[in-house]
């Protein structure tokens, strides 16, 4: 990042300093094995992503981005982490996490994207006119590792945790970098991901019907045949 | 369409009709002279052709209407094409309803109807010959088709009557690809017409014939029809030949339907050296076994396409 | 522009097929097929009315060779058989002829053309590896899927960059 | 307009009520038609008065949605005509609780209201909102039957295109971020006719990161390889109601996603980058999909793939550009969209009436169903490309305009046809003509929907109505 900190205001640095929180929980959930913890990562940056948003609200004066950041408190940080918990009790899937490849690799790869985003996110950021202009490589970075983390996983609410931590990193970009979208579009979003996740719990519910397991490799089957 | 033009067009298509027959007799008389027979006389074919007018029809009783059908057909073919030939004059009405390429669809459908006619009865003989028809036809349409490219490269046309023109009506040059293109026409026009080497017009051997097995099972009218429609394919391949490669004496324009009667006497004297030539062709030549048919069109296919290839290596 | 202009129309009236003008190439299909007609008709009425229509029906002629079953009418396969036998030579023919002596003739033939053999085959079976190898990215499981939509994404990112 | 939008909305809700009762599917039926109605009359306003914008510049109607808002209403009838006696027949057949109907109407009439309202809005924002609700009315819809493929297949379309639609957010996200310093924070800059007033000044690197983004996640949708792998699954999979819809109307408008951000891209770049990356993307997807088709057993499977196809040649006219190509693309949505949900409906009805899937197993149908095979063998042809369908007209303006424009794709487009026809005839040949030992049976099945979607596409093919041809063109020359 090419700028000086010092000579920020405080409430960004506040907020890099959350980009950072928010970076560091990704790396965190990209390296944990339980699930439990998983979920509450998941609420921990749930948590920076409302913090961040109140920040740019207040310092921007932009009302709606109380009402964003008040959503994102209830929807991810109590209705989000409450629904996993209650899933998993329900279904009984405490089991440690098992990546596809292991942690440490995992990481190597993490960092590898890490800088990759934020150097694709370098000349982009110094067009913007935010003064929070650097998140964007760190969203940028927290949306990568989530995806890497949605491709290592081996089991179902892992890989919907992802998912959900994906869309946080997406929600940081738009509150933290352009200080927020149009309120429409937001709340169109928060709604999607609610239904989307009531959806995934009847589905999970579904799955472990079927399958007697929430593993996916029971959700391999669908595939060319490798004989003619 | 003039009423001239119309006059012009029918006097051409009369003068078609009754001249056809005369060329077969003259070929015919032609032939036993070179042979040491002695020739049959010139009108015979007319004679021919009255007497089988005259008889009573004898058909299969498992003809269908086809078989009674196709002597008329094939006739009509023939005159049709009689009528855009410029054997007498080039710009007659009809002429543009068929160019070059449509005049040899015009002669294979009349081919495809004596095929069909003959194996409309079922017998053995009519589907042998029929096959060798369409065996024959399908090597000598595409050397026939060559040899009239040839002639349109020339051109830059495939209608007859601007060939006819451009060639008769230009300084005179000598085209070597023409000559190409005249040797490999004379072999598919022996062909087309169930002449020697490819056919026997004046023998009925079961294994060799082709065109005389088709038309076995026909007899007084319908045969009198067949066998002037014959005449009149023979007829008109000498003079799209005559056209092609002697288009001289043919008059120019269809209104003046003097000129047509004054190209007349042309026309018959160079049908007479003609048919004088197809006689000499087929004396001195022998009918070649069925399966050698292929090595003879190929031959006339070949040479073709060398007076085309002359003509765009040497240009026009 | 889209569809293209239709044939006929340069300068010659409508019953005439003139793809450049007449005087290059020309058919006329309604003509040819009114000639035709008129002809015929013409001729039938002449000849019927100078001469006669009288016919008579009786068994086919034949060459004088009166017996004549189904089973002796020409086949397709008898029909091409000239135009086989020329081109032989561009095919693969496998013929089984029975001898005069067999009790029960048979005769069975298989026409292969070398293009089947060496031009399509081939092809066919390349076209079958090339599946088999394209159809392996459809393998089920859905952390590969991702995969390729993670390293589309990186790829074309690192391509614009 | 809002006609059009509250129809399927309200029709969801009432459904939700009385779903489980027999008289659902004629509401279903009706609501669809009342939508039809209402985008009619859309469409004559549009056509006496010319594009417009209402409520605040929120929705809006060009040359370039107009038909596609007409299509999505007209494929949504007929699909409802179609569904109503196959889903009765399944839920006879126990294959679905009268719950799960209830589910299926509402989702169905909700599905028809994220198209339309994805199609109808002005803002990028709120047309992401209705891809991701797209999303998720059908995986609820490809999930209906609950067997373990089914859940497998809504679990794959459901997990792969909502990370595929997270990156198309963000792609959004990125141009709210290049729009907000021209035309200022607020719900202005994500409008798309203000967009594309400024297109030419929005900042060229962030529209490329942007687009890079959209295309990916709207491309997921789209089915565009190497994107693609939900698709097939959740095709063979779901009713085939759904497979006619997700095919028909999901992939067109995902790919009229794609096509509104290009619009913006090209201004903005000035550069052919958009137009490389859809022909690549449209390239591979014809190429991968055709060779694909040769190895299906399972006859949606095989159209699944047979759609990725045709998306990709879509991609690939809209990535070539210019008017003809733009044209033909535009026409090929159509004619696709028609086609392939008229084949869906007689694979349903194939499918139903022999109770399997597996082309090995379905013979003979010219026998036992007439009216079926028929259907099929010519939706068959009609989306191979023969003429004279609509597809021919299509596929040979882009083929043409590829062998001007782009020589060396021709080849590979010529490739992938030839062995796209090859595939796919060889399978459906013996289905419809083969020998078969099975003796008619006896449902009437709602053909009426297949032909008259064909007697369309054959109109096409022969004689575009000068009106649709005008807003092809002028849509055309909006798209660039």
């Amino acid at each position: 990042m090419a700028h000086t900190i010092a000579g920020l205001p405080l409430w960004a640095q506040l907020i890099n300093l959350l980009a950072a929180v928010l970076l560091l929980l990704a790396f965190a959930m990209l390296a944990q094995r339980r699930v439990l913890s998983l979920i509450n990562l998941f609420a921990a940056q749930g948590l920076a992503l409302a913090c961040s948003t109140a920040i740019v609200a207040f310092a921007t004066a932009q009302p709606h981005l109380y009402w964003s950041a008040g959503l994102t408190l209830v929807l991810k940080v109590a209705l989000l982490p409450w629904l996993l918990h209650h899933l998993i009790r329900k279904l009984d899937v405490r089991w440690d996490v098992e990546g596809l490849i292991n942690i440490p690799t995992t990481m190597l790869i993490g960092i590898v994207l890490v800088v990759f985003s934020f150097n694709l996110a370098v000349p982009i950021s110094q067009l913007a006119n935010t003064v929070t202009r650097s998140t964007l490589g760190i969203a940028t970075a927290s949306v990568m590792l989530s995806f890497l983390m949605m491709i290592t996983r081996r089991k179902a609410i892992p890989q919907v945790i992802g998912f959900l931590s994906m869309e946080n990193g997406l929600f940081f970009a738009a509150t933290s970098a352009t200080y927020g979208m149009p309120m429409v579009v937001e709340l169109g979003i928060a709604l999607d991901v609610l239904v989307g996740m009531l959806i995934l719990g009847v589905f999970f519910f579904q799955i472990r019907e079927q399958f007697d397991s929430l593993d996916l490799k029971h959700l391999e089957k669908l595939k060319e045949e490798s004989h003619l | 369409m003039t009423p001239t033009g119309f006059l012009s067009q029918l006097l051409q298509l009369v003068i078609a009709l009754l001249l056809a027959p005369l060329l077969l007799g003259w070929v015919n008389q032609c032939r036993g002279w070179l042979q040491n027979k002695s020739a049959p006389p010139l009108l015979l074919p007319y004679r021919t052709i009255r007497k089988l007018f005259h008889k009573d029809a004898v058909i299969a009783e498992n003809a269908s209407p086809i078989f009674r059908t196709m002597p008329y057909i094939i006739f009509g073919a023939m005159a049709l094409a009689a009528a855009i030939v410029p054997s007498l004059a080039t710009d007659l009405p009809f002429a543009q309803a068929a160019d070059a390429i449509a005049l040899v669809g015009l002669f294979a459908l009349a081919r495809v109807f004596i095929a069909l006619a003959a194996m409309d009865i079922g017998t053995a003989f009519g589907s042998m010959g029929a096959r060798r028809e369409m065996f024959v036809g399908f090597l000598a349409e595409p050397a026939l088709l060559m040899v009239l490219f040839t002639a349109s490269l020339i051109s830059g046309s495939t209608s007859l009557p601007t060939i006819v023109d451009t060639l008769a009506h230009r300084e005179i040059a000598i085209y070597p690809s023409l000559a190409f293109a005249g040797v490999a026409f004379t072999m598919v026009s022996l062909a087309e017409n169930a002449r020697i080497p490819i056919d026997n017009p004046a023998t009925h051997l079961e294994l060799t014939m082709i065109h005389e097995a088709m038309i076995l099972e026909y007899s007084a009218r319908h045969l009198a029809l067949i066998e002037w429609a014959s005449a009149l394919k023979l007829f008109n391949y000498s003079c799209i030949g005559l056209a092609l490669f002697l288009p001289f004496g043919i008059a120019q324009g269809s209104d003046d339907w003097l000129a047509i009667l004054g190209a007349t006497p042309v026309l018959v004297a160079k049908l007479a050296v003609g048919g004088f030539a197809l006689a000499l062709i087929e004396t001195f030549s022998a009918k070649v076994r069925i399966f050698r048919a292929p090595e003879f069109l190929g031959t006339a296919f070949l040479l073709a396409v060398l007076g085309m290839l002359v003509n765009l290596l040497l240009g026009s | 522009m889209l569809i293209g202009s239709t044939l006929g129309g340069h300068g010659g009236s409508w019953l005439l097929l003139a793809p450049i003008n007449p005087d290059r190439a020309s058919y006329s299909p309604i003509i040819v097929l009114l000639v035709i007609f008129a002809v015929v008709a013409l001729t039938i009425q002449v000849v019927h009315r100078q001469y006669h229509g009288r016919k008579r029906l009786g068994p086919a002629w034949d060459c004088g060779y009166p017996l004549q079953t189904a089973r002796m009418q020409d086949t397709a396969e008898g029909f091409g058989q000239p135009i086989r036998q020329v081109f032989e030579a561009f095919f693969h023919v496998e013929r089984v002829l029975p001898s005069p002596f067999d009790a029960t003739p048979e005769y069975r033939m298989k026409v292969e053309d070398h293009f089947w053999r060496w031009l399509y085959l081939p092809v066919v079976r390349s076209t079958e590896a090339v599946a088999r190898l394209i159809g392996l990215i459809q393998q089920g499981r859905i952390s590969v899927y991702l995969t390729y939509s993670f390293f589309t994404l990186l790829a074309l990112l690192f391509f614009i960059r | 307009m809002l006609f059009v939008l509250g129809l399927p909305i309200a029709g969801a809700l009432v459904l939700a009520a009385i779903g489980h009762r027999t008289q659902a599917a004629a509401v279903n039926v009706a609501v669809c038609f009342a939508t039809l109605l209402a985008a009619a009359l859309l469409t004559v306003r549009v056509i006496s008065e010319g594009p417009m914008l209402v409520l605040d510049r929120l929705f809006f109607v060009d040359s370039f949605n107009v038909f596609l808002v007409a299509l999505t209403a007209f494929v949504g009838f007929t699909t409802a005509i179609f569904s109503s006696p196959y889903m009765r027949i399944e839920h006879e057949h126990g294959r679905l609780t009268a719950g799960r109907l209830r589910l299926y109407h509402s989702m169905f009439q909700l599905f028809n209201f994220t198209m339309l309202l994805a199609l109808l809005t002005n803002n990028m924002g709120i047309l992401w909102v209705a891809m991701e609700a797209a999303t998720l009315t059908t995986v609820l819809l490809v999930s209906l039957y609950r067997t373990p493929a089914s859940l497998e297949a809504a679990w794959k379309y459901f997990i792969l295109c909502g990370v595929g639609i997270a990156q198309a957010l963000f792609g959004t996200i990125l141009l709210y971020f290049a729009a907000e310093k021209l035309l200022g924070a607020g719900g202005g800059a994500l409008l798309w006719t203000e967009l594309n007033g400024v297109k030419n000044q929005l900042e060229p690197t962030v529209l490329s990161l942007a687009f890079v983004f959209l295309l990916v996640g709207y491309g997921t949708k789209v089915g565009l390889v190497p994107l693609h792998n939900w698709l097939p699954d959740a095709h063979a999979e779901g009713p085939t109601p759904v497979s006619a819809v997700l095919s028909g109307l999901l992939l067109n408008v995902a790919l009229y996603a794609v096509v509104r951000c290009k619009v913006l891209v090209d201004g903005s770049l000035n550069t052919s980058f958009a137009k490389g990356l859809m022909m690549g993307f449209g390239l591979l997807s014809v190429v991968v999909a055709a060779f694909l088709l040769s190895r299906q057993k399972d006859i949606k499977r095989l159209f699944a793939y047979s759609s990725i196809e045709h998306m990709g040649i879509i991609t690939f006219a809209f990535g070539m550009g210019g008017p003809i190509a733009n044209f033909a693309g535009l026409l090929h949505m159509t004619v696709h969209s028609l086609t392939k949900s008229a084949i869906f409906f007689a694979v349903g009805h194939a499918a139903q009436k022999t109770g399997t899937q597996l082309m090995d197993d379905i013979r003979g149908l010219i026998t036992t169903r007439p009216a079926i095979g028929w259907g099929l063998i010519l939706g068959t042809l009609a989306i191979l490309g023969m003429p004279p369908f609509g597809v021919f007209a299509s596929e040979f303006l882009i083929l043409t305009t590829a062998i001007h424009d782009q020589p060396w794709a021709t080849p590979l487009l010529l490739l992938a046809l030839g062995v796209a026809f090859a595939a796919v005839f060889s399978k459906v040949q013996p289905m419809v003509f083969g020998e078969t030992t099975a003796k008619r049976l006896p449902y009437r099945p709602a053909m009426a929907p297949v032909f008259v979607h064909l007697a369309i596409v054959l109109m096409l093919g022969l004689w575009i109505p000068p009106v649709l041809a005008d807003w092809y063109r002028q849509a055309a020359k909006l798209i660039g």
